[in-house]
């Protein structure tokens, strides 16, 4: 088999926060043993509530939060060991925000252009053909090119956000929460621009979001976060149709449903709130919140085990979950 | 004038700075210091303003020997220190023997140094000074080094007579005790000093105050306020108040003015080559209308200098005239010189209104006609000591101390003085050399003055600085105030113990 | 609350001992000696003398020995002696304390007194005549030049009103701090009208001032229990920086009056080159800064529970 | 302050315009030469036709003085702030660009340099340089940079998290690039009122400093020194420091309208940040 | 009694700026009966916080009402006087805003700022409206309230300062709650609880729910009659049920075709969203006509120049198109 895109192993970000002066040092796991891997051409969905680790997941894969521990491999190669530069042109990012993540001071031509020279091509020509053929790409005119950011409309730079993060033709664009900013009627175009770039381009994507929705059209495989770890992985079907994770079950059963779709019922809801992943629970974190929850769980931490081919899940019930 | 009445407060102003240096008196020479000085303490000798004269203060007569060398003092016998004791010869001994305290460097010293013996107490090699003599507690012997008064040594308020077993107790600068008329009350750093009458004054009757307020205020601008609001009783005057009291008609009746003993000039340095030449230095004269810059700028706060020697010196001439404004004259002397084309010149200057920036600015035109460029170089105050000393100058606008003791301070272009001594432009001609040895050696008072005159008269021809002015100094004082003293070594510097106010003094 | 202090204190530490070698080192290079600036208008010195004093002073010893020395004098409170008293810098300090304390507190009563309200009452109806008043005023107030203001308010209230002594400490009483206090307090309290009335405006706009409006709150309390001490909140920080650094820029004031305080010392050793003196009064003008900021943060965790319990 | 519109920028751009404009165009609309014109015959006379603005001590016309007043009290103001805005940015920005120990000592002379009242740092440099423009555009230039420092550091560290540095470092930009490209364009407009600003408040320096005896070196004047020197002469020849006040209230006036003004524009969110 | 609870007719809202003066909400018209739940629904900045303000008499400037009627249980309330909106807010009608970190008091403690609700009502004084306040928390499920009740805002998770939020809200039972997108910045599964609470005290309590969210899919859960607003104006309103099944405005079918829904492919297999071209007009840059009309996929030239007119629809319904169909 071929060596996957990216490969995390047992991949962990912790913050120490705090002063030593002021109630002492702490440590927040934000990531904590994440291993994961991303085929090329596949979308992995990535779900999970705010504070799970999502984002700082997707730092640590661009090397803008150094990990605690861990590997990290591109292309089957030690992160550590290929050039900053080489890491640009293969994996890249679309940032939750369309408002702050263009230079207000930058035209939509420079954003695009000086990445370009930055990675050595200096012929104009060049560089103005790669441009434009950007921005008819991701669907904006020609001419909004010496345009600054503030002329367009979030849908608009959200289209410039992909334009530069595939600018440099990466192979993995992790996407972070790419519409959940934007207008509700603007979010269909940016999911079918995005699904059509892929496919056109070949990429890989990291699709992270907490709307269930989005992650169950676009992905192919889907990871469930609770806490900085992985509570369960699988295809997309395995993880809608047949979650055995309560949490998973729990988040699907918080989504509103107007059809009355009867798949998780309500005693699948999950009580209470996220503990802080300062002081995580023990054992299982979500057992606080678990309608499963029984004595081992709060002190056995569950692994990821195989509920089925490709199909894992960190319950100690995975097995055993009522329908 | 009526009989002065008793009681009352004075409000004096030490306007040189925003406090005082020190109220232990061998410690600071600062004239700001000496104003509360002259209430607390008293020196062997006093300097009479009626008369320009030193006059014996602590003792009643001294006799010299024929060789001028050896001087006998009777000491008063009514002099009490303000802890209630009397003073005796031996307090004088003690006194000048702490200012000669090698270690501590007292500024007094270069006084009590006339005094044989005291050097080798100030290297260390001796304890006592040989050259004092106490043959009882109230006659007292004096052998001196040079033949001169020592009353131009022994009034300076640095050679205060202290009595030592006050200044040995550790808190001596803050409760100072002395011998003057009025007793240590209170000191507000930065703010006053109080005084109270002090009862057991040898002088009969006096003082008349019950209380003194000497009040610091720095700022000119204020000082005017305040005097205007009738809230002190004396203020010293700018040239700029000077004319604004002169013309106010009530203001106008409490101006006391007097020449003070300070030459204003400005030392050519001959190291600079075209000083060195005598004709420029006098083109130099000629080419500042002095009299003009004295008039508008200096609004009359001044007296046209002739040459070094002040007014109240004997020894100044008064057959002799001013340079006059000839810049016809001082073009010509220039191209006598050599310096046809005029050359340019770094004048170095403080900022002081009176001997300072302000006349620099107004002199700079006038140079510029005979062709000279000046060019300022503005140097703080306290910079500009270091800077003469060390003649790191072609030209200094300053104010020198020029009396009351004229050889002394004739002495500072003998040749052979130093230029870190006094000799700053380091002036060297034989005729004044011999003038000036020939007046040492005499112990004929007229004969002294007499050479001293011719003295001054050579510098007058030499012309090593332009002579300015000499200080006209202003005193601003309130109708209830009387007795005051034209002071010519510094206006501030009252014997308050003549000072009396009236009624209408608004302060309690 | 302890750690917080314990906190405070430590960060206070070497911000000190900065201050200290800075201080230090800037005035070891000060041209003329303190000596040279004890001759005045012709008194001169005897250069033989200038050189004992040098020795004396220990003016000759190699820096690094100088500032070692001075620094374990300071740290067992000794600031040295005086060049020009020859006295303890403490005892010459010591005195400058309580009128620089008492001139820097006047100050900040009139500039919080009068600028807060003026800023609370702007902010309430912004637009209005008070607002344009008293913002103009502000602005104004901050583009006064400090001597002249005081010299203006010197002419008008003691030589032509005749209401106040113009000058001087008096016996310490009410009268003659009036006039300084306000010259001082002017600029901060036209810096603190500014800052309330923006403090108020935020606070007003906040959401939380929204949800106390549909409870039903009357204007009157929504104001006064929800609005004031949030603006508080933010007010404090400039009232203490303001605070802090009054007693440096009190010089002027106090060479102006003829104020005993600690500004007047400075600008005066300054000028005779008394560096021990003038080190002395830096140090206590940083100290002042470095205590009213503590005290501020004090204030803070007494005021605003976020940081009280984070 | 929030005058009616954007009047108070509309004020303060004038006065400060006028204020430039005659020091640009000194040598031009000079009545007199400011410093050799002296001549004591014309001393002190008061305003009118002849001299609009009066004569100082030395016969030298005021308002001659003024114009080139402009200049060095100008070149005080905006040099100072330049070099203010030098160390301040330089500092604030890589600190909290790179933070670690970088940052921790930054902070630490912020701190320290807020702690020491700028007018007393800047006495105390002064005395050790002694009076001159040069001291004195050093002495101001050197001791009130905390508040960009500080401005600059903040804005930094939260630009630091914003997409687009973070998609610059990520696309491949070498850090003195983002600061240059990313970071700076976007800091600079709190940067600039705050510089504006403080060049009011080194106008305002320069005239204590002056009153204290530290000021500006001859021949040509400073308003701040010109005021100074003129204060005893407030009753007898009150224009020869209603000039120069005027000059500095208004010049100064002008550039805190102008700054908050530009605050209004540039800075929208902070009201309360700088004091 | 009879009528609606609530009864806005023809609201307009003027947004005045130094350009001009725009109307932020025009022809709004919806009545909501007693205990029932309503839904507004609609895009950032089409002008449902400032319809709910306006209920509130909460309008600040640039805000002003400019026309139209709010009826509260028969009565005008629209020019009430400030004493009486004083009386009629947080009693009768009570609101729970959308970012419950700010709005809160950061320096009060929570149950202060419960309890102020007796005092200024009920007239209760501090000690027994803090006890009142205790059990308030403990309605809306806070674990331990006697701790909470002291603690301040910054101490308690979002979803926690929501319930305190509801807690202000409900304390005095009014008639009316509106909930101005109460759970937006909460995560999923906190926001599936505090619906419950929420519809759960409201039922309990027959309190009136002004239910404001983008989300259609929450509301419709919740609400039994919702309304879609877009660009200031209602455009249309149905039961829950219709409004999905049959949506009639080609703005509504937009919103409902164009999101994917969870268990959409499982269904039917990976579709193409259906897109809505265009952008949200901004308040400055209305089109003339219908508002929708640049965007629609069904547009024709009356859309162009004639603002539509309501047109009723079964059981309540209306909807504002002119090829409604
Ligand atoms: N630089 C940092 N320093 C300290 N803690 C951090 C830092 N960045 C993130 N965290 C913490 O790490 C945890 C995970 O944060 P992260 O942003 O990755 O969550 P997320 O899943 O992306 O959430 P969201 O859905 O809100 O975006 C959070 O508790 C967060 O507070
Ligand atoms: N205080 C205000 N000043 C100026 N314009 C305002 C103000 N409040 C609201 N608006 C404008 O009124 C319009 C409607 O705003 P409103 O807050 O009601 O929208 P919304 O539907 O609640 O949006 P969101 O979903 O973002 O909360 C918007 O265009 C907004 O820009
Ligand atoms: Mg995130
Ligand atoms: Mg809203």
């Amino acid at each position: 088999m071929a060596e996957p895109l990216l490969k995390l192993d047992d991949l962990a970000v912790h913050f120490q926060v705090g002063s030593a002066l002021a109630g002492g040092v702490k440590t927040l796991k934000a990531v904590d043993g994440v291993t994961l891997d991303v085929k090329a051409g596949e979308c992995l969905g990535l779900v999970g509530e705010s504070g799970c680790g999502k984002s700082t997941l997707a730092l640590a894969i661009m090397g803008l939060v150094p990990p605690t521990r861990g590997r990290l491999a591109l292309e089957g190669h030690d992160i550590k060991t290929v050039d900053r530069m080489a890491t640009a042109r293969t994996v890249q990012m679309v940032f939750q925000d369309p408002y702050a993540s263009l230079n207000p001071r930058q035209t939509v031509r420079r954003t695009l252009a000086d990445p370009l020279r930055i990675h050595g091509i200096t012929d104009k020509a060049e560089v103005e053909s790669r441009v434009a053929d950007m921005m008819a790409k991701v669907g904006l005119r020609a001419e909004q090119a010496d345009r600054y950011p503030h002329e367009f409309s979030g849908g608009q730079r959200q289209r410039i956000g992909i334009a530069r993060a595939l600018i440099l033709k990466p192979k993995l664009v992790i996407c972070d929460e790419p519409v959940s900013a934007l207008d509700v009627s603007i979010r269909a175009q940016i999911i079918n621009l995005l699904l059509d770039l892929k496919d056109e381009m070949g990429l890989s994507y990291i699709m992270i979001s907490h709307d269930l929705g989005v992650v169950e059209h676009v992905s192919d495989r889907v990871a469930v976060m609770y806490l900085g770890r992985i509570v369960e992985r699988g295809s997309w079907q395995e993880i809608f149709e047949d979650p055995r994770h309560p949490y998973t079950r729990a988040l699907i059963a918080a989504i509103p449903d107007p059809f009355h779709r009867a798949a998780v019922t309500a005693k699948a809801k999950a009580k209470g709130e996220i503990a802080s992943a300062l002081n995580p629970p023990s054992g299982c974190h979500f057992h606080p919140r678990c309608p499963l929850k029984a004595d081992r769980c709060v002190t056995e931490v569950p692994l990821l085990e195989a509920v089925s081919e490709g199909h894992v899940a960190a319950c100690h019930f995975r097995d055993a979950l009522p329908t | 004038q009526t009989t002065p009445r008793k009681g009352g407060t004075i409000r004096m102003t030490a306007p040189y700075a925003a406090s005082f240096g020190s109220l232990d008196f061998h410690t600071t020479p600062r004239a700001q210091d000496e104003i509360v000085g002259k209430s607390l303490n008293r020196t062997l000798y006093n300097f009479d303003s009626s008369t320009n004269k030193l006059v014996l203060e602590l003792a009643t007569s001294v006799t010299a020997s024929p060789d001028g060398l050896v001087h006998t003092f009777k000491l008063r016998q009514d002099a009490y220190f303000h802890n209630g004791r009397k003073m005796t010869a031996d307090d004088i001994i003690w006194s000048y023997t702490r200012i000669m305290d090698g270690a501590k460097a007292y500024p007094g010293a270069r006084y009590v140094r006339l005094i044989k013996g005291a050097i080798d107490v100030e290297k260390g090699t001796a304890k006592e000074i040989s050259g004092l003599k106490k043959i009882d507690d109230f006659t007292l012997e004096m052998t001196i080094t040079d033949i001169t008064d020592p009353g131009f040594y022994f009034f300076d308020g640095t050679t205060a007579i202290l009595p030592k077993e006050e200044v040995e107790k550790p808190n001596f600068a803050n409760n100072p005790v002395g011998l003057g008329p009025f007793k240590f009350k209170e000191h507000i750093p930065g703010s006053r000093v109080v005084l109270e009458r002090f009862d057991k004054f040898y002088k009969p009757g006096k003082p008349y105050a019950d209380r003194i307020v000497v009040q610091l205020m720095a700022e000119a601008a204020a000082r005017d306020v305040a005097f205007r609001n009738k809230e002190i009783d004396t203020s010293i005057l700018g040239p700029a108040q000077y004319v604004a009291y002169r013309a106010d008609p009530e203001l106008s009746k409490g101006i006391l003015e007097v020449a003070e003993m300070f030459t204003r000039s400005m030392r050519m340095n001959p190291e600079f080559k075209p000083f060195a030449d005598k004709r420029v230095r006098q083109a130099i004269n000629y080419a500042i209308d002095t009299d003009l810059i004295i008039k508008r700028l200096v609004k009359d706060k001044a007296y046209r200098a002739t040459s070094w020697l002040p007014l109240s010196s004997p020894s100044f001439d008064k057959a002799v005239k001013p340079y006059a404004y000839d810049p016809e004259k001082a073009k010509k002397l220039l191209a006598d010189a050599g310096y046809a084309n005029g050359f340019e010149f770094e004048w170095t200057t403080s900022q002081n209104e009176s001997w300072g920036l302000p006349i620099v600015e107004a002199v700079i035109p006038m140079l510029a006609k005979v062709g000279i460029k000046a060019k300022p170089k503005l140097i703080e105050t306290t910079v500009l000591t270091d800077v003469i000393i060390k003649g790191d100058f072609q030209a200094v606008i300053s104010s020198s101390l020029t009396g009351p003791d004229s050889l002394a301070q004739l002495r500072c272009f003998y040749s052979k003085t130093p230029r870190s001594a006094c000799n700053y432009v380091t002036f060297n001609n034989p005729a004044f050399d011999k003038l000036l040895d020939d007046a040492g050696q005499t112990t004929d008072a007229a004969k002294r003055v007499d050479l001293l005159r011719q003295a001054n008269n050579i510098l007058y021809e030499e012309a090593p600085v332009w002579f300015f002015n000499y200080n006209k100094a202003v005193l601003a004082y309130q109708p209830w105030i009387h007795g005051l003293q034209a002071n010519p070594t510094e206006i501030t510097h009252q014997y308050t113990e003549d000072l009396w106010v009236d009624e209408k003094s608004p302060a309690k | 609350m302890l750690i917080v202090i314990a906190r405070r204190i430590a960060n206070v530490v070497p911000t000190l001992a900065a201050v200290i070698a800075l201080i230090f080192l800037l005035f070891s290079v000060l041209p003329g000696s303190f000596i040279s600036g004890m001759s005045e208008e012709g008194r001169t010195i005897d250069p033989a003398v200038m050189e004992r004093m040098r020795k004396e002073m220990g003016l000759d010893d190699p820096l690094p020995t100088r500032f070692a020395k001075y620094v374990t004098h300071v740290a067992t409170g000794d600031l040295g002696t005086s060049f020009r008293t020859r006295e303890p810098v403490t005892t010459l300090i010591g005195p400058r304390i309580w009128p620089s304390l008492k001139l820097v507190f006047a100050a900040m009563t009139f500039a919080i007194g009068v600028g807060v309200t003026l800023g609370f009452f702007a902010a309430l109806k912004p637009g209005s005549l008070i607002d344009t008043f008293s913002m103009v005023g502000a602005i104004s107030g901050l583009s006064l030049s400090q001597f002249w203001f005081g010299l203006m308010l010197m002419y008008l209230f003691a030589l032509k009103l005749q209401w106040l002594p113009s000058f001087g400490y008096g016996d310490g009483g009410l009268t003659h701090i009036i006039l300084p206090a306000v010259a001082l307090g002017v600029g901060p309290m036209a810096l603190l009208a500014r800052t309330t009335r923006a403090a108020v405006l935020d606070v007003l706009n906040a959401d939380f001032v929204r949800t106390a409006r549909s409870k039903g709150m009357s204007e009157r309390r929504v104001v006064t229990w929800h609005v004031l001490r949030n603006a508080l909140v933010l007010v404090v920080t400039i009232v203490g920086l303001q605070f802090g650094s009054l007693m440096g820029q009190a010089v002027v004031v106090e060479k102006l009056f003829a104020w005993p305080g600690i500004g007047s010392l400075m600008v005066d050793s300054v000028f005779q080159r008394d560096m021990p003196a003038v080190q002395g009064c830096i140090l206590m003008i940083v100290l002042f800064f470095l205590v009213i900021n503590t005290l501020v943060d004090l204030a803070y965790v007494a005021i605003d529970p976020r940081i009280r319990y984070s | 302050m929030k005058l009616k519109g954007g009047s108070s920028l509309w004020i303060g751009g004038v006065l400060v315009g006028i204020a430039v404009a005659a020091a640009i165009a000194a040598p031009i609309i000079q009545l007199t030469d400011p410093v050799l014109d002296a001549n004591l015959m014309n001393a002190e006379i008061p305003p009118g036709a002849d001299f609009p603005f009066g004569t100082d001590a030395q016969g030298r016309d005021i308002y001659s003085r003024i114009v080139h007043g402009a200049r060095i009290s100008l070149t005080v103001g905006i040099v100072s702030q330049i070099c203010n805005s030098l160390i301040g940015v330089t500092l604030g920005l890589t600190a909290g660009y790179w933070g670690g120990w970088w940052d921790d000592l930054v902070s630490g002379l912020t701190n320290l340099m807020l702690a020491i009242p700028s007018l007393v740092f800047a006495l105390a440099i002064m005395a050790i340089l002694g009076p001159g423009l040069f001291s004195l555009v050093i002495a101001l230039g050197l001791t009130s940079w905390s508040y960009s420092c500080r401005i600059a550091r903040a804005q930094v560290l939260s630009l630091k998290s914003q997409g687009y540095v973070q998609a610059a470092r990520i696309l491949g930009y070498g850090d003195l690039r983002i600061m240059f490209t990313q970071v700076l364009p976007n800091i600079l407009g709190p940067l600039i009122v705050i510089a504006t600003l403080g060049m009011g408040g080194a106008i305002l320096s320069e005239a204590a400093l002056s009153f204290l005896g530290l000021g500006i070196r001859p021949p040509y004047p400073s308003w701040g020194s010109m005021l100074s020197e003129a204060r005893d002469q407030i009753t007898t020849a009150p224009w020869l420091s209603v000039f120069p006040g005027l000059a500095i209230f208004l010049t100064v006036l002008g550039l805190n309208l102008l700054g908050d003004g530009l605050r209004d524009i540039l800075d929208p969110q902070s009201t309360t940040r700088r004091a | 009694m009879s009528g609606p609870l609530l009864r806005v007719e023809d609201l307009h809202i003027a947004l005045k700026t130094e350009a001009a003066t725009y109307n932020a909400v025009e022809k709004v018209s919806f009545e909501i009966g007693r205990g029932e739940a309503f839904g507004l629904v609609g895009e950032s900045g089409c002008g449902k916080s400032i319809t709910a303000l306006s209920v509130m008499g909460l309008l600040r400037r640039p805000l002003s009402l400019s026309g139209g009627r709010i009826i509260l249980d028969n009565e005008e309330i629209q020019d009430a006087s400030v004493a009486e909106w004083r009386r009629l807010r947080g009693k009768r009608i009570a609101m729970i805003f959308q970012e419950p970190m700010t709005a809160l008091n950061p320096l009060s403690p929570v149950g202060r700022q419960i309890a102020e609700m007796f005092v200024l009502h009920q007239g209760a004084n501090w000690n027994e409206a803090m006890d009142r306040a205790e059990d308030a928390l403990r309605q809306v499920q806070v674990p331990s309230p006697e701790r909470r009740i002291k603690d301040f805002p910054h101490q308690l998770s979002g979803g926690m300062r929501q319930r305190v939020m509801i807690a202000i809200a409900l304390a005095c039972s009014p008639e009316l709650l509106i909930a101005d997108e109460p759970t937006t910045a909460l995560d999923v599964t906190v926001q599936a609880e505090i619906i419950d609470l929420m519809a759960e005290l409201c039922a309990a309590k027959g309190t009136a729910i002004l239910m404001i969210s983008h989300d259609l899919g929450l509301v419709a859960n919740m609400c039994r009659r919702v309304a879609v607003m877009y660009a200031g104006r209602i455009v249309e309103q149905q039961d829950a049920d219709a409004i999905f099944a049959a949506p009639r405005h080609p703005y509504t079918q937009g919103l409902i075709n164009s999101l994917p829904r969870l268990g959409e492919r499982s269904r039917r297999g990976r579709q193409r969203l259906q897109e809505i071209t265009g952008v949200v007009p901004s308040i400055a840059g209305y089109p003339s006509g219908c508002r929708f009309n640049p965007r629609c996929a069904a547009v024709t030239d009356i859309c162009r120049s004639v603002s539509p007119e309501i047109t009723p629809l079964p059981a309540d319904g209306l909807v504002r198109c002119h090829h409604h169909g």
